[in-house]
């Protein structure tokens, strides 16, 4: 297999474009960054197929020795490798962002900084790629929070507000105060990414303890057969699950991933829908050796996601962002993958998150169009009627809403279907969640489309058809969105599960054994719940009551959850802070304190130098009979 | 023997004071060009000496009598250390003569320091390397004499205060190590065939531990280090060599624990506990800082923290990873006090309140924004690679103190991302003067620091090489462990 | 014959007499007589030691204490009376302008 | 039958080239201007330095042993002359200001050094006697030379205190002699092993009262407070011959009586570590509070009393070679730090703290110099002062004194402190006109300073150059003769 292309051309190829955009802009002017940026992605995603095609046993190759003793006995090397699970996640990347990098050349095309947008844009997807190459935690680790290092870049790309230099008042405040919540949004996202990561660190140390090694190739081996502390096992699982909930945006570390809807809409579709976030999924999935030891952690990870799920669909009722209400969607769609992972249902996880790249990226890039017709507006309320005004865009919007909404023969379907299957068959309580969160969805999403492209037009300003480098784009994903379910077709419906037999040559598989009937039951109620989500959302919609949705405020400020971490933990430790701060400079001065003290002596010895040469007498002779009488003593006593 | 490699490391360490004798008597004209010249000589002999693989022992009776030798050697962590010390000595050096009015004295103080802290990575002889130790205190103080701000003495005396009240204890235990041990001398070599053992070895011990707790700095001897950097010149380049004169660690590494197996391990839990509360502690206290250069000490104070709990985990690996950090926290934090003396330039105050910079000035912003992902540990930059190894040894040692520690990571995001975010991002204060973005030079000295930094935190081997024997060698004394 | 203990007893009482009349006198005279007091009393100390020894050492001491003695009396006497000249005093209270 | 005792004058050689010269000043005083005389006298010391180097290994002795020109009183004697030539070069310059520009201070001086070397090269305890009170007379008169109000007052006061510090010594010297029978140092050491109880009674109580002789002439607490008064009062230039040559010399002298004759004596070593202890204290803490550079200075040199007297502790090997080093060390730095105040005072009250606020950026020179020896003071390397600071931690902690070592170290934090703050202000940048002597800065001044600069740094660099010689450890072990 010499002939094949290198693995570390996937991450080096959109680094070198981030590299030579970042250093040399001036050689790029108009979109000529943007054409070079996406032709690097465009190279990788070609490498990545042609190391699909020709995919024997897992491929590892290695480079160069990197962190001290952290393999087995010796250094730990730079390494990638190449199994089915990381070779899907690499065409995702590199495929999706291919799309997405097109798409921005259009969408940011009169944006002051961009061709540092693409330079950013190269930098995440090589991240990316390095984090599901990775052959080793540590690597991992690179990648994961290289990613989230990009994505507060990305987000915090309007640091300074859109218009900061316009000359006009009130459009500067706007623009100052659009400037700090962009940046608080992005500082809060690495932070909590920090947070998790925090544990995925934990996590490793912990395998380190347990294994001696955090290659993934050599911990797969060893766990088999070293006997550690069950304990032990389902510790190093929950750190790790920490980490993953941390960039995944699942509870409890939720809350920053709607305010990364701050940044540019290509940025959400790539970063926050596709890719990035579905990194906790790949984490688990990847580690599927420990997490099948552990059925403890199992189950957490599963009701981590189910809860998860249940919190994004309540919040995303009633939001009235056209983005924030795919952000919320996006959290909820996680959750679905995290109860398929915890469940031990890695295929049908990975599949849901194959799926959920599509028609979710596709809903973002279809959002940023509008958003863009419209002139940044982003509230759905003055929305509505666009089918009028863009009808292409309408379309593939529809392709979405009935991926996501789990309606037959579109992708969604496929994928919620297995994972719901598989939670009936181990846990009802979470199949039930479930099924109630495939109904909100479809509801929500119901609500985002009627309010965005039915009824009447409710803005101003005259919307217009997005041009053709979006479209493609978009016709390709809703595509997509659209015929990707048939790469898993179950059994009972005559399918030959493919992309099942694919993943589980990378991950044994637990096939479930569920009889046909009660998977038909399953399957209808599936479809139920998005049917009546869909119809629910169209009566109210005749109704005219969507614009405030349910649960009201509560969903509204999702639940409140921000609010609660605002007084439970940043004021407290801002607080804290200041306290120690002031104890320093205290110590401080208590230490002054004790220098000036040490030197009062030496006030009173100045006293003592009292000038008058008697006093000196005295001092002299008193200190000589002193000394005198403790030599009679001394003589006295030895002589008794 | 005498070759002419054996000379290198004198050569290095001397050449520097040489150089800042030469420049008193340079016309002002080409002080600057003298300056950097022997500062890049300097980084010259010390590449040669990696290139060699590192040098042999050189030993030269100094003080028969009293069994005081000269005895240098530069090889491993030395090696490293020093040639960070080389590296950024000819940075800071690039800075100070484009930025501050008058540069002769202080060109000649960097260099005269340099050699100190060069001679300080060099001595295998303890009471040379004390002599070092004292030696570099000197034109650190006169900098801040020189060139430091109204509140300045009390911040020397407190800095000079703090130093000598730990040497001097040191002294006392070094008399104590050798004539306790009854070595013939303090070359290391002869030192460590006579180990003192028992309690008087524990009591050394601490004594040693006063001065280089003071060097860490740990807490609770850290309370000069936020004054010392504040009361500095604005430029930020005694900070720099202030952050290379943090050589508490290395002298733990070299010194101590070869000296004191038993006393370490009987005390490492302690001491761990104080490095871990230490890098919490001044991570947590940074956030609150609104001058960026108490900021950064703290910061350097937190990262000082790490290294510590490395080192006194006597855990390979950590120690490694101390090494690391030890040497490359010296390029980030040493190239943000400079970039901070640039923002002071533009702007005019060290504020981490003014908003908006980086709109104007990106370059200047993103080097920083940069630099800063290196001082919090981002990986792909050298700081990760130290503070993850530290992380994983200690982990192994003591999970929790470990834990405690690792919170540092998420508070030094906080504080970073917070000062940056209010200095160089969201809106422009409207009216407010417009800030140049880097000029020439000012390229070199962020970007080479940076360049660095990002090669060996993606191509560590080098590096790796460098040092993993050295800390075998040196933890062989445990023996095993 | 009188032992030497006494003879010491003498020269210390004679001593402490002399370091009393330095703790107390006033005049910078009387301070210093007191001085050469203690002077003699060393003197005592000496020659009653040297007969008690028998040999001729301690006694040729005494001699050169004397001498030393009288040296001292003559710088003394200058100084005071240099002092005297200017102040019209020689209260050694008067004396202290350097202190602390 | 009376024998007369074999009385070669060559060993005296040094001793009686001083000699001459004062006596030369003395007389030609009528005729001569009193700047030819220093140049006769600097002639004499010289001579008499280079008579040191010629009697170097000769190991002579003269009067059956009671005078000894054995290797350690020729290198103690040519510390004190090191001392006495860089004092006269200094009052070249500013005896004329002092207003004590007579050829009776020259001869007063040298009668002094003349008193010096002779406790240097005594061998029984007359001689040293006799040698301390020329030493102590003259310079009574040096101290009051110069008539002003501040003179005559620190004459007094040195005169009396130091009359009764004589007294005591003579009368511990009487106690000595009464224990031992003897005056001579070998005699004395070689009884002291072999003694009746209430002998060893009154041996240590003679050794107590002679420490407490000497506690004075060194200034030890609480025999020091003297000191202070004295150093401030008398002129500068005076102040640093009694700081540097007499105090030497008093060393000298209890070298040779405590680690010569008495080395085997009970009970005084512990109470000169409580002395010391006490001296280290007073000395740098009170000096901490001081805002007068000179009487700084004057404090300081009771620290160092504390630290010089730390080598008296150790065995005489040790403790002799600590010493022998330090005290050139000490007389070098000294020296030179009060050459400068004297060149540059106004006054001689010598100049205020703050005063010397920028003196580089007026007196670069100077000021760099007088921050080295602030520095070597201090015990900073690569400056002497540390390795003498070293010598005697070492020698301290050697003999069982550990805690004095600590303390020590310790307490120089404090005087780092107090040698800091002058040394800092210096290199302060300052706008107000200058508040010194604009034109102090001479030749013979400056050779003095250079001297002690370059002797303070090449010692530190190269402390063998020195230590070479008083290292060897027979030296110290000869004290007493044997």
């Amino acid at each position: 297999m010499d002939s094949l292309p290198a693995l570390y051309l996937l991450p080096l190829l959109p680094l070198l474009g981030f590299a030579v955009l970042m250093v040399l802009p001036r050689l790029f002017p108009g979109k000529t960054g943007g054409w070079l940026a996406t032709g690097m992605v465009g190279a990788a995603f070609i490498v990545a197929v042609i190391r699909y095609l020709n995919q024997g046993a897992p491929a590892h190759e290695t480079l160069w020795a990197w962190l001290p003793n952290m393999a087995l006995n010796a250094n730990l090397s730079v390494g990638f490798w190449l199994d089915q699970l990381s070779a899907l996640m690499a065409l995702i990347i590199t495929g999706v962002g291919f799309l997405i990098h097109l798409y921005s050349i259009s969408y940011m095309g009169h944006d002051p900084k961009f061709t540092r947008f693409f330079a950013f844009l190269n930098f995440f997807v090589a991240m990316m790629l390095i984090l599901v190459l990775a052959d080793s935690y540590p690597l991992m680790f690179v990648g994961w929070e290289g990613v989230g290092m990009a994505s507060y870049l990305l987000i915090g790309f309007w640091f300074n507000g859109r218009n900061s230099e316009a000359g006009d008042a009130q459009v500067r405040a706007a623009s100052d105060a659009e400037a700090i919540s962009n940046s608080n949004a992005a500082r809060k996202a690495f932070i909590m990414n920090r947070i998790g990561d925090l544990g995925f660190m934990l996590g490793m140390f912990l395998l380190f303890k347990l294994y001696g090694t955090l290659s993934i190739p050599e911990l797969a081996e060893r766990v088999e057969g070293a006997q550690v502390a069950q304990a032990g096992i389902e510790l190093a699982c929950l750190f790790l699950l920490v980490g993953a909930v941390g960039k995944s945006g699942q509870l409890p570390l939720t809350t920053w991933l709607p305010d990364a809807m701050a940044g540019p809409t290509p940025v959400s579709a790539l970063i926050h829908a596709a890719t990035m976030v579905t990194a906790g999924v790949y984490l688990v999935a990847r580690s599927h050796f420990l997490y099948d030891l552990a059925p403890n952690a199992s189950t957490w990870v599963a009701w981590v996601g189910g809860l998860t799920a249940l919190y994004g669909a309540l919040s995303a009722l009633n939001q009235s962002d056209i983005k924030k209400i795919l952000a919320y969607s996006t959290v909820s769609q996680l959750g679905y993958m995290f109860l398929a992972v915890g469940l031990h249902a890695y295929s049908a996880g990975v599949f849901h998150l194959l799926t959920h790249a599509f028609f979710k990226a596709l809903l973002f890039l279809a959002a940023g169009a509008v958003i863009h017709a419209l002139h940044e507006e982003q509230d759905v309320r003055k929305m509505g009627g666009l089918h009028r005004f863009m009808p292409f865009t309408h379309l593939v919007s529809v392709a979405g809403v009935l991926a996501i909404a789990g309606i037959p023969i579109w992708s969604g379907f496929f994928s919620k279907d297995a994972i719901l299957a598989a939670a009936y068959e181990q846990s009802l309580p979470l199949y039930l969640i479930g099924l109630g969160v495939a109904l909100l969805t479809a509801f929500y999403m119901g609500r985002w489309y009627f309010l965005v492209w039915r009824g009447a037009y409710r803005g101003h300003g005259h919307p217009h058809e997005a041009d053709t480098l979006t479209k493609i784009p978009l016709g390709v994903l809703a595509a997509l969105a659209t015929l990707a379910g048939f790469l898993n077709i179950p059994t009972f419906l005559g399918g030959k599960h493919a992309f099942d037999d694919y993943i589980g040559r990378a991950i044994p598989l637990h096939a479930h054994e569920i009889p046909v009937a009660t998977e038909w039951l399953l399957t209808v109620f599936a479809v139920l719940a998005g049917v009546i989500g869909l119809g629910w959302a169209f009566l109210a919609h005749r109704r005219g009551a969507l614009a405030t949705g349910p649960l009201g405020e509560l969903s509204r400020n999702s639940l409140y959850l921000d609010a609660l971490y605002d007084n439970v933990v940043s004021a407290p430790s801002r607080a804290i802070a200041g306290a120690l701060d002031t104890v320093d400079r205290g110590t401080d001065d208590a230490l002054n304190g004790v220098a000036r003290n040490a030197s009062g002596p030496g006030g009173l010895f100045t006293l003592w130098q009292s000038g008058f040469v008697r006093a000196y007498a005295v001092s002299m002779l008193l200190g000589t009979a002193a000394i005198i009488g403790y030599w009679a003593l001394k003589t006295i006593g030895s002589g008794a | 023997m005498n070759s002419f490699t054996d000379w290198l490391p004198t050569l290095m360490i001397f050449l520097p004071l040489a150089g800042s004798l030469l420049l008193l008597v340079t016309p002002k004209t080409f002080r600057d060009e003298v300056a950097g010249f022997i500062a890049a000589l300097t980084l010259g002999a010390g590449l040669a000496i990696w290139r060699g693989g590192g040098s042999e022992l050189f030993r030269w009776d100094w003080i028969p009598p009293l069994g005081i030798t000269y005895s240098v050697q530069l090889g491993g962590v030395s090696l490293a250390l020093a040639l960070v010390t080389a590296l950024m000595s000819f940075i800071a050096i690039l800075y100070a003569a484009r930025r501050i009015p008058n540069p002769g004295p202080m060109l000649s103080l960097i260099l005269a320091m340099e050699t100190g802290l060069i001679g300080i990575f060099a001595a295998q002889d303890l009471m040379l390397f004390y002599v070092f130790f004292e030696d570099a205190l000197i034109p650190a103080l006169l900098m801040l004499a020189m060139y430091g701000k109204n509140g300045r003495m009390a911040a020397l005396v407190k800095f000079a205060a703090y130093t000598l009240f730990g040497s001097l204890l040191m002294l006392v235990s070094i008399i104590g190590v050798r004539y306790l041990g009854g070595s013939p001398s303090f070359a290391m070599t002869d030192l460590k065939q006579h180990l003192v053992t028992g309690s008087a070895q524990t009591w050394l011990y601490l004594g040693f531990l006063t001065a280089m707790a003071v060097k860490l700095p740990m807490w609770p001897l850290h309370a000069w280090l936020p004054d010392f950097h504040e009361q500095n010149h604005d430029s930020g380049v005694p900070d720099v060599m202030g952050t290379l004169y943090k050589v508490g660690g290395y002298g733990i590494f070299t010194f101590a624990i070869p000296l004191f197996p038993d006393a370490s391990l009987e005390l490492r839990p302690i001491l761990m506990g104080l490095a871990a509360f230490t890098a919490l502690y001044a991570a947590w206290i940074a956030f609150r800082q609104t001058d960026w250069k108490r900021l950064l000490a703290y910061a350097g104070l937190s990262h000082m923290g790490f290294v510590a709990l490395g080192v006194f985990s006597l855990n390979e690996t950590a120690v490694i990873g101390a090494m690391y950090l030890l040497a490359f926290q010296n390029l980030y934090t040493g190239a943000l006090f400079l970039s901070v003396g640039m923002l002071q330039e533009r702007i005019g105050s060290l504020d981490t309140r003014v908003g908006g910079v980086m709109t104007q000035a990106g370059a200047l912003g993103g080097l920083t924004m940069a630099l800063w992902f290196a001082s919090i540990a981002v990986p792909g930059l050298a700081g990760f690679i130290g503070e993850f190894s530290i992380l994983l040894g200690a982990y192994q040692v003591s999970p929790w103190l470990t834990f405690i520690a690792g919170i540092t990571t998420i508070a030094a995001a906080a504080y970073a991302l917070t000062a940056f975010q209010h200095t160089f991002w969201q809106a422009r204060p409207a009216g407010s003067v417009t800030v140049r973005d880097l000029v020439h030079t000012e390229w070199l000295i962020l970007g080479i620091p940076l360049a660095i930094l990002v090669l060996f935190g993606v191509y560590s081997t080098p590096a790796l090489n460098l040092m993993q024997p050295a800390v075998r060698a040196v933890l062989s004394a445990l023996g095993g462990n | 014959m009188v032992p030497t203990t006494s003879y010491l007893a003498l020269s210390g009482i004679l001593f402490a007499l002399g370091m009393i009349g330095v703790l107390t006198r006033r005049t910078a005279i009387m301070v210093f007589l007191s001085v050469e007091l203690m002077l003699n009393a060393a003197n005592l100390a000496l020659v009653a030691f040297a007969r008690s020894w028998g040999d001729p050492t301690g006694q040729t001491a005494v001699f050169i204490v004397m001498t030393l003695a009288a040296a001292e009396v003559a710088i003394g006497l200058a100084i005071i009376v240099a002092i005297f000249r200017k102040r019209e005093t020689t209260n050694v209270d008067d004396l202290a302008a350097l202190k602390g | 039958m009376l024998q007369v005792p074999e009385a070669s004058l060559t060993p005296l050689l040094p001793i009686l080239l001083v000699l001459a010269g004062a006596i030369s000043s003395t007389l030609l005083g009528f005729w001569l201007s009193r700047r030819t005389l220093t140049f006769i006298n600097i002639g004499a010391v010289v001579a008499s330095a280079v008579s040191l180097g010629w009697l170097w290994n000769r190991d002579l002795s003269s009067f059956g042993g009671s005078l000894r020109a054995d290797h350690a009183a020729l290198l103690l004697g040519f510390v004190i002359l090191a001392g006495t030539l860089m004092t006269l070069l200094v009052t070249l310059d500013t005896a004329w200001r002092a207003r004590v520009s007579f050829p009776e201070f020259d001869a007063m001086l040298m009668y002094a050094v003349t008193g010096c070397l002779l406790i240097a090269f005594s061998g029984d305890l007359i001689v040293m006697l006799i040698g301390l009170e020329i030493m102590s007379l003259s310079s009574y008169v040096l101290a009051t030379l110069q008539g002003s109000r501040r003179a005559e007052e620190s004459g007094l006061k040195y005169f009396l205190l130091g009359a009764a510090g004589s007294a005591v010594l003579i009368y511990g010297l009487a106690f000595v002699y009464g224990a031992t029978g003897s005056l001579n140092y070998a005699a004395i050491a070689e009884k002291t092993g072999t003694l009746n109880p209430d002998n060893v009674g009154i041996l240590v109580g003679g050794a107590l009262l002679m420490l407490c002789g000497f506690g004075f002439k060194v200034a030890l607490a609480p025999f020091h407070q003297w000191t202070p008064d004295v150093y401030g009062g008398a002129p500068t230039s005076v102040s640093l011959f009694l700081s540097t040559v007499v105090k030497v010399a008093a060393f000298a002298g209890m070298l040779r009586v405590f680690s010569g004759a008495l080395e085997n004596a009970p009970g005084w070593h512990s109470v000169l570590a409580v002395l010391i202890a006490a001296t280290l204290i007073v000395g740098n803490l009170a000096a901490l509070r001081q805002t007068n550079f000179k009487r700084m200075l004057a404090y300081s040199a009771v620290a160092h009393t504390g630290f010089l007297g730390m080598a008296l502790l150790g065995t005489p090997a040790a403790g002799g070679a600590a010493l022998g080093y330090y005290l050139l060390v000490y007389t070098l730095m000294t020296a030179a730090a009060l050459a400068i105040v004297a060149a540059l005072q106004r006054s001689e009250e010598g100049f205020s703290i703050t005063d010397m606020r920028g003196l580089y950026y007026r007196h670069p020179g100077y000021a760099v110099a007088l921050a080295v020896c602030l520095a070597s003071l201090a015990g900073l390397p690569p400056f002497a002062g540390f390795f003498g600071k070293y010598l005697v931690f070492q020698a301290a902690f050697q003999n069982g004194y550990a805690w004095i070592s600590v303390l020590a170290a310790l307490t120089s934090v404090a005087a780092l402190v107090y040698y800091l703050r002058p040394a800092m202000l210096m290199f302060m940048p300052d706008r107000t006109p200058a508040r010194e002597y604009g034109l102090g800065q001479r030749a013979p001044t400056t050779l003095a300073v250079a001297l002690g600069v370059a002797g303070v740094t090449v010692l530190g660099l190269l402390p063998n150059l020195w230590y070479a010689f008083v290292a060897h450890p027979d030296i110290w072990g000869m004290l007493a003769g044997r």
